[in-house]
């Protein structure tokens, strides 16, 4: 029993990892910009499909499409914030639903490029059993769960202690008063932008690399990402990685212990549980009643 | 003469990567007949669902209106029931091999025919795993309709026989199997995995499976596992695998029927068959033949693609198809395949058989 | 009217408001004066409910109202300002006092919102979008005149006069006193201006570090050493 | 230093700034007086360029500053603190203070001018922790006021510092005012408490309704007069 | 009187003209009716963010209660069908009473919280297969019944009903929106505070109004499973009961009452008889970009932009 509990606590570590590579980028550009980007998952998406077709069209491991993933899904980035930019009224809401049609685009390109088919690596490294005593994983994951801390780290450091980071949450708190300190706030958003779409990027990636993928994913990468963001509370990057992994390890446990048929119920649960208990959620400095 | 059949199938939604394999075995059905059939040309009008059941309506109504004399395809019982139904209502003959749920034979649609079944599949199954000699199964079932069905049923039968099982469901989403296969390991200890999903799930447990090494003799699944495609993308993924197939790979077509079909279909979509297109195109030659032979007796508008499918009574890629009177094809029994090498090989039944089991084996 | 008990609210580590005690009638004009931070427009968040206190009594026409939410407090007649102007987004200024007409009385009277329009000089800017077509001080205009438009027994203004010219702040004063003398509208003041203060209130509350320092007649409570110290500071303005 | 030539501006449709014209000069301070409504935080802020400027031109030291977008003022030495209510609401005291140095040049001496302005107001100092939303309001003031200055700006622009300021700090605040140029500041500053304004300008501007209605050297002002000029609204 | 005399038309050509013009064609009708049903969830949910300012994501959950509890209560309970429609908005209302503590949340924490919902409910709808039938679903729902002889189990009659249902909710928004609560409502958005302080009880009226949003969506639903005579849980609580309602409600304006209604039917017809034409997979592109469009370039929608047009060429003119 203890064998199996450990195991499940790893792997949902592991799980957590990759969650929070995704939630990342979905919490930093909602930090800048107020806006929950709903094409994220897509973007997410999309450089998995990258990484497919570079895999499957040059036979490189899918790792050596990051740059190229990079690339497109940081130019995608781009054109969402663009596209977001051009918002002129009601920008809560309407850049819900804008960025909720982006991602129906998205899905669709993906569908239109890369058919329906389902599709993840046939690398064999990749996915070579990495074990540490009790503790079984592909090399896959073991690799982006190290990736995804130090880019966490990298992008903590940088909202934190940068003056760059202070000036994404100052334009947010307050557009004229930041205009009025020098900062250029159509640049700081456009920034978070991009750093999400490398975030995007690699997570794609990582989860082509171990996982499976298919055009209809990418909405519920957007609605796990965001889930870990309200479990981490906004604003709060150690909260998002502390978040995921909890949310990988209730996700694992459930099925250790209960049925796996409960998975997603219990993560539906733990964020409305949060929600209810603790509306800022773990680590969130502030109410989000606004 | 030009004989319009409809086609209604996913090809966006859930269930788009069925429907479009579905959809190839249809249209080189209608090349094949089109070339050999001198008198009569069929048409097909394709109408995509959506992979949803009002849009299965609605499409049924919609080829109704253009004036087709049968409809063809549907994926997934839950859209086949309601557009069968509508299918039924304006009087035309549903031909599918896309839903297994025995509720769609047994709530007594008059003009549905259906070539495949829950019961083959389970049939091919516990076949297999009888011939094997296992003693213990774990059972892991996506929630979805057609696989917790098939599951159910698998469990009765096996426990009937004296087989130890114990079942895990999973829900759809489900992405990391680890804890799942760990518990298989180190809880349930069985001999065998029997996995009853989709191609996504499949990959997930096979590779979890890999990285925590149970100690099972052999890793056996249902539809979407042993097929070219998988032993493609999966290489190390799939030695030594068992899931249903019609036909080894590479495809062996004796018959002349078998062969023109392969021809047409590397032809047309420049890559190997795989079971999806052979239950499309089995389907659909049947219906084209009722069709002709109906349009030549000249019963096309009183019921007679009805009438003439009911007669079927032939020999084809998937064995002898005869429908009983509710629709369903009372032949059917699916084969299991093997991935050996790079070949699919048939295992079971041994009359089919085109080469012997690995067991105990394993993909690691 | 309003009997304040020992009433402390605290944030975290910090006492906000220590153990105030107070009585407001329907004849009062009182002022509320202290240090940036003393804790008075706590206070009045502590009456009018956005706050709940951390310990104490409040009632209000004799009814316990510790409990009851902001809206039935509003409908109880508290009425109030907020410092910084809360004007409702999307609602011209006429709507703006149309909904606090509603549902601070129940019913809707135009014409003693245009009263309330002119007597708060908003009359010229009735179709104005409230929330992004008014400067500061006609933000503040409004504020007062919604409160207003939920017919108060009591009135919190904070800060109303800030930022007013003299002819603007004369004007106001005078409307507060017809207001007050003509529907006995209990009103607690918290103004910076002494000279304001000391025209309008008979009595001045002095809160230093949520503390009631002293409390009595304008005259008494300036001429007060501690609240020289550490409030006007001696020069006078 | 500043001149500002014959400005219209306004907030969509309506326009408020009707040709102002007014020259800032070097080293001294200028005071904009005015009564509520007359468009003074207005013309600070099409100044500032945070409105469009329609007609006429702002000039520094002779430059043109159309065009130059709100950031890019900082390098030209230029700031602006405005009311209390521009706060970073979600950030500590202590950050919104930092954030007054963002402009590169400035990055180095953050420490040494946070110390400044903890001794300017110490009432910061005991809040840096705390979220700038939930400060009073005076508080609030006397953040923009210190965040304004944690550039060491060559042309100060304010508005209405006084707002909400406890008399004790009202008194500090003028003073610091005075201080400020000493230190060879040029100031423009808007104000409602016009005595102690007045009192330490050397030029005053009169503005009502959208117009400069008046411009004197600031020992030639009569109050009294003023007064008149207002009544006349 | 002028607007009156429109009105008899308008209604006189939705009810009689449109079943003499197209009521022959099965495909057509079943169109229609598929566009009324997108209709009535288009509107309750545009009812739902313009006067509680919430959006959601989540209206799969309403729609889905409301076609269970219908088609359960009708066919355990033998109740008749066209109460158990009514019922079945009730059901919604019930499984929107679990919500209430939502409210506290705003934005996208709302959207998110409520699309919870959804998921949870599809699963319990899975999961609980003694009374839902679990994934296989339910079938041979009960028909809409026979009434003076006329059978509104028909297209036409199924046409006739979900008119009279989104009509009837159209005049109840409608009435909401002109009392003094739509403008406390509308006011309440971006300053909550603000409203309460003059004596407005702003959860009550936010919670009153997801009731009223998911009766009427349970509504839709429940009419919906009784019309295609069969329910499971992916496609009772599929997320395109929201992707279709939104784009069709921001297309028409999601801030007017027609606006959704006249989106769902034009955006909805036109995706099926044009787009599905020209990209038969992945015609939802298209809406996308609609969607997108909308909002970059005319965020209250078709309506007032057409409005504006016509005035422009008006004083061109
Ligand atoms: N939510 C809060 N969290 C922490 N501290 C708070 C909060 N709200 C107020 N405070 C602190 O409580 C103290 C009292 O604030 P309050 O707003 O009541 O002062 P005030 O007397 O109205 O001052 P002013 O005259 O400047 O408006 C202030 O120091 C303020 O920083
Ligand atoms: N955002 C806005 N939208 C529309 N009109 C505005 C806006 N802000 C201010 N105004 C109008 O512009 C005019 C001038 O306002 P402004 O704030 O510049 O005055 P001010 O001189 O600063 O007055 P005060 O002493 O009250 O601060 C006022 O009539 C006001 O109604
Ligand atoms: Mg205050
Ligand atoms: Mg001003």
């Amino acid at each position: 029993m203890t064998e199996l509990i450990l195991q499940a606590l790893y792997s949902g570590v592991l799980q957590g990892g990759s969650y929070a590579l995704i939630a990342l980028g979905l919490a930093l550009v909602f930090g800048a910009m107020k806006v929950i980007n709903l094409a994220h998952g897509e973007l997410v998406l999309l450089s998995a499909y990258v990484a497919y077709s570079v895999e499957s069209g040059l036979g490189w491991n899918p790792i050596f499409a990051i740059p190229i993933a990079l690339v497109v899904v940081c130019l995608a980035s781009v054109m969402v914030y663009f596209v977001v930019g051009r918002i002129k009224k009601d920008r809560e809401i309407n850049s819900l639903i804008l960025t909720y049609g982006i991602g129906v685009i998205l899905t669709n390109l993906i569908l239109l490029i890369w058919k329906a088919d389902v599709r993840s690596t046939g690398s064999t490294w990749l996915q070579e059993a990495i074990v540490i005593g009790p503790f079984y994983s592909m090399r896959s994951e073991v690799l982006f769960f190290i990736v995804s801390l130090v880019m966490m780290g990298g992008l903590w450091w940088w909202l934190s202690r940068s003056w760059y980071g202070r000036a994404v949450r100052a334009v947010s708190s307050n557009r004229d008063a930041a205009k009025l300190m020098g900062i250029d706030p159509g640049y700081t958003e456009l920034v978070s932008f991009v750093v999400a779409g490398i975030l995007a990027a690699v997570a794609g990636v990582a989860l082509f690399s171990y996982g499976v993928v298919s055009p209809a994913y990418g909405s519920v990468l957007t609605v796990k990402a965001f889930i870990i963001t309200v479990l981490a509370g906004i604003g709060s990057i150690p909260g998002v990685l502390i978040g995921a992994v909890l949310l990988g390890v209730a996700e694992a446990l459930t099925v250790t212990l209960a049925s796996s048929a409960l998975q997603e119920l219990v993560g539906m649960g733990l964020f409305l549980l949060v929600l209810f208990v603790m509306p800022s959620g773990l680590f969130g400095a502030k109410g989000r009643r606004g | 003469d030009e004989l319009l059949v409809g086609v209604e199938l996913p090809l966006t939604g859930t269930l788009a990567r069925v429907g479009a394999g579905m959809h190839e075995g249809i249209m080189v059905a209608a090349d094949v007949f089109n070339k050999t059939n001198s008198k009569h040309k069929i048409k097909i009008i394709t109408v995509d669902n959506e992979s949803a059941p009002a849009k299965a309506i609605a499409a049924v109504e919609k080829l109704a209106s253009q004036g087709v004399v049968a409809i063809d395809g549907g994926y997934g019982s839950n859209n086949i029931a309601p557009a069968s139904d509508a299918a039924s209502k304006l009087g035309l003959v549903y031909v599918t091999s896309g839903g297994v749920d025995d509720s769609l034979v047994n709530s007594g649609r008059k003009n549905f025919f259906r070539i495949n079944n829950s019961a083959g599949y389970q049939k091919a199954m516990v076949g297999l795993l009888g011939d094997l000699n296992v003693k213990s199964v774990s059972i892991l079932y996506s929630t979805k309709e057609a696989t917790a069905g098939l599951a159910s049923d698998l469990q009765k039968s096996l426990t009937a026989k004296g087989v130890t099982v114990v079942a895990h469901a999973f829900d759809p989403a489900m992405t990391d199997f680890k804890p799942i296969i760990n518990k298989v390991k180190l809880q349930d200890k069985s001999e065998v995995i029997a996995m009853i999903g989709y191609e996504n799930d499949y990959v997930g447990i096979l590779r979890a499976a890999r990285v925590l090494k149970p100690n099972v003799k052999a890793m056996v699944g249902v539809w979407s596992l042993a097929t070219p495609k998988m032993a493609a993308d999966f290489p190390d993924l799939m030695p030594n695998v068992y899931g249903t197939a019609v036909l080894p790979f590479p495809a062996e077509f004796k018959t002349a029927e078998g062969k023109s079909f392969n021809d047409t279909y590397q032809r047309l979509y420049k890559k190997e068959p795989d079971y999806l297109g052979q239950f499309g195109y089995v389907q659909s030659m049947l219906l084209f033949d009722a069709i002709a032979r109906a349009a030549d007796k000249g019963t096309l508008k009183k019921d007679g693609v009805a009438e003439e499918m009911r007669k079927t009574d032939s020999e084809t890629l998937i064995g002898r198809v005869q429908f009983s009177s509710n629709g369903d094809n009372v032949n059917f029994s699916h084969r299991m395949g093997q991935h050996q090498g790079k070949k699919i090989v048939i295992v079971w039944p041994k009359a089919d058989a085109t080469g012997k089991a690995n067991f105990p084996g394993v993909p690691w | 009217m309003l009997q304040l008990k020992n009433v402390s609210v605290r944030f975290g580590g910090l006492t906000a408001v220590n153990n105030v005690t107070l009585a407001v009638g329907t004849q009062d004009v009182v002022g509320l004066v202290g240090p940036n931070g003393a804790g008075k427009t706590t206070l009045f968040n502590a009456i009018s409910g956005l706050v709940r206190p951390t310990s104490g009594e409040i009632t209000f026409d004799g009814a316990d109202v510790m409990r009851a939410p902001m809206y039935k407090r509003a409908r109880m007649g508290i009425g109030r300002t907020f410092q910084v102007p809360q004007p409702m987004h999307e609602l011209t200024v006429r709507q703006n006092l149309a909904v606090a007409q509603r549902f601070g009385t129940g019913s809707v009277d135009q014409k003693k919102i245009d009263e309330i329009l002119e007597f708060t000089s908003l009359a010229g800017k009735a179709a104005r979008n409230a929330a992004t077509e008014l400067a500061l001080t006609e933000l503040k205009a409004l504020e007062v005149a919604k409160a207003l438009a939920t017919n108060p027994k009591l009135l919190l203004l904070d800060e109303v006069f800030a930022g007013l010219e003299t002819t603007g702040k004369r004007h106001f004063m005078s409307m507060l006193k017809n207001l007050h003398d003509k529907f006995s509208v209990g009103i607690i003041i918290i103004e910076h201006d002494i000279e304001t203060i000391s025209n309008l209130c008979q009595r001045v509350a002095v809160l230093n570090f949520g503390e009631l320092i002293a409390e009595g007649t304008p005259e008494e409570v300036f001429r007060d050493p501690a609240v020289i110290k550490s409030y006007t500071g001696g020069g006078h303005a | 230093m500043l001149e500002v030539s014959n400005v219209r501006a306004g907030y969509g449709a309506i326009n408020v700034l009707w040709d102002v014209s007014l020259t800032v000069a070097r080293g001294q301070l200028t005071t904009i007086i005015g009564p509520n409504g007359a468009g003074k935080t207005t013309l600070l802020r099409a100044i500032m360029g945070l409105l469009p400027v329609s007609q006429g031109e702002v000039k520094l030291n002779g430059k043109t500053l159309s065009g130059t977008p709100t950031w890019k003022m900082a390098d030209v030495s230029l700031a602006m603190i405005p009311e209390g209510r521009m706060t970073f609401r979600d950030m500590s005291v202590e950050e919104n203070l930092i954030m007054g140095a963002f402009p590169k040049q400035h990055r180095a001496r953050v420490q040494e001018n946070l110390e400044k302005s903890y001794q300017m107001f110490p009432r910061l100092s005991e809040r840096r922790r705390q979220l700038a939303g939930s400060l009073s309001g005076g508080e609030a003031q006397m953040l923009a006021m210190a965040r304004g200055l944690m550039a060491d700006p060559q042309l100060l622009i304010i508005d209405e510092p006084s707002l909400g300021l406890a008399p004790v700090l009202v008194n500090e605040l003028f003073e610091i005012l005075a201080r400020l140029k000493e230190g060879g500041r040029t100031i423009v500053l808007v104000e409602q408490n016009t005595h102690r304004a007045v009192a330490v300008a050397d030029h005053v501007y009169l503005m009502q309704s959208g117009k400069v209605v008046l411009s004197q050297p600031a020992n030639e002002v009569s109050l009294d007069h003023l007064h008149d000029l207002y009544f006349a609204r | 009187m002028k607007l009156n005399k429109m009105i008899i038309a308008m209604l006189l050509a939705v009810y009689i003209a449109v079943p003499l013009a197209f009521g022959s064609d099965n495909y057509v009708m079943s169109l229609v009716v598929a566009s009324m049903v997108i209709g009535g969830i288009a509107l309750s949910w545009a009812l739902l963010g313009n006067l509680g300012g919430m959006v959601s994501f989540g209206h799969a959950a309403f729609f889905g209660v409301g076609a269970y509890a219908s088609a359960i209560l009708s066919m355990k309970f033998g109740v008749p069908v066209l109460i158990s429609i009514l019922l079945g908005g009730v059901g919604a209302v019930i499984a929107s009473l679990a919500m209430l503590p939502v409210l506290r949340l705003r934005g996208p924490y709302f959207a998110l919280a409520i699309l919870a919902y959804a998921h949870i409910f599809r699963i319990l709808a899975t999961q609980w297969t003694s009374v839902t039938g679990g994934s296989g679903g339910l079938s041979n729902i009960p028909r809409l019944p026979e009434i003076f002889g006329y059978d509104f189990s028909s297209k036409t009659g199924g046409y006739l009903v979900i008119l009279t249902i989104v009509l009837a909710f159209a005049a109840v928004y409608q009435y909401i929106r002109g009392s003094h609560y739509g403008l406390a409502l509308r006011a309440m958005h971006e300053s909550e505070d603000a409203t309460r302080v003059v004596g407005v009880n702003s959860t009550l009226l936010k919670g009153l109004m997801l009731l009223v949003s998911a009766f009427m969506c349970g509504v839709v639903g429940a009419f919906n499973a009784h019309y295609i005579n069969f329910l499971e849980p992916d496609y009772a609580f599929s997320g395109l009961w929201v992707t279709i309602p939104i784009v069709a409600a921001i297309f028409g304006g999601y801030r007017t009452i027609t606006g959704p209604i006249v989106g769902a039917v034009v955006v909805y017809l036109i995706d099926q008889l044009i787009f599905k034409n020209i990209i038969p997979s992945g015609h939802q592109l298209v809406l996308g970009v609609l969607l997108v469009a909308m909002i970059v370039f005319s965020p209250d929608g078709l309506l007032p932009l057409l409005r504006k047009l016509t005035r422009r060429t008006h004083v061109a003119a």
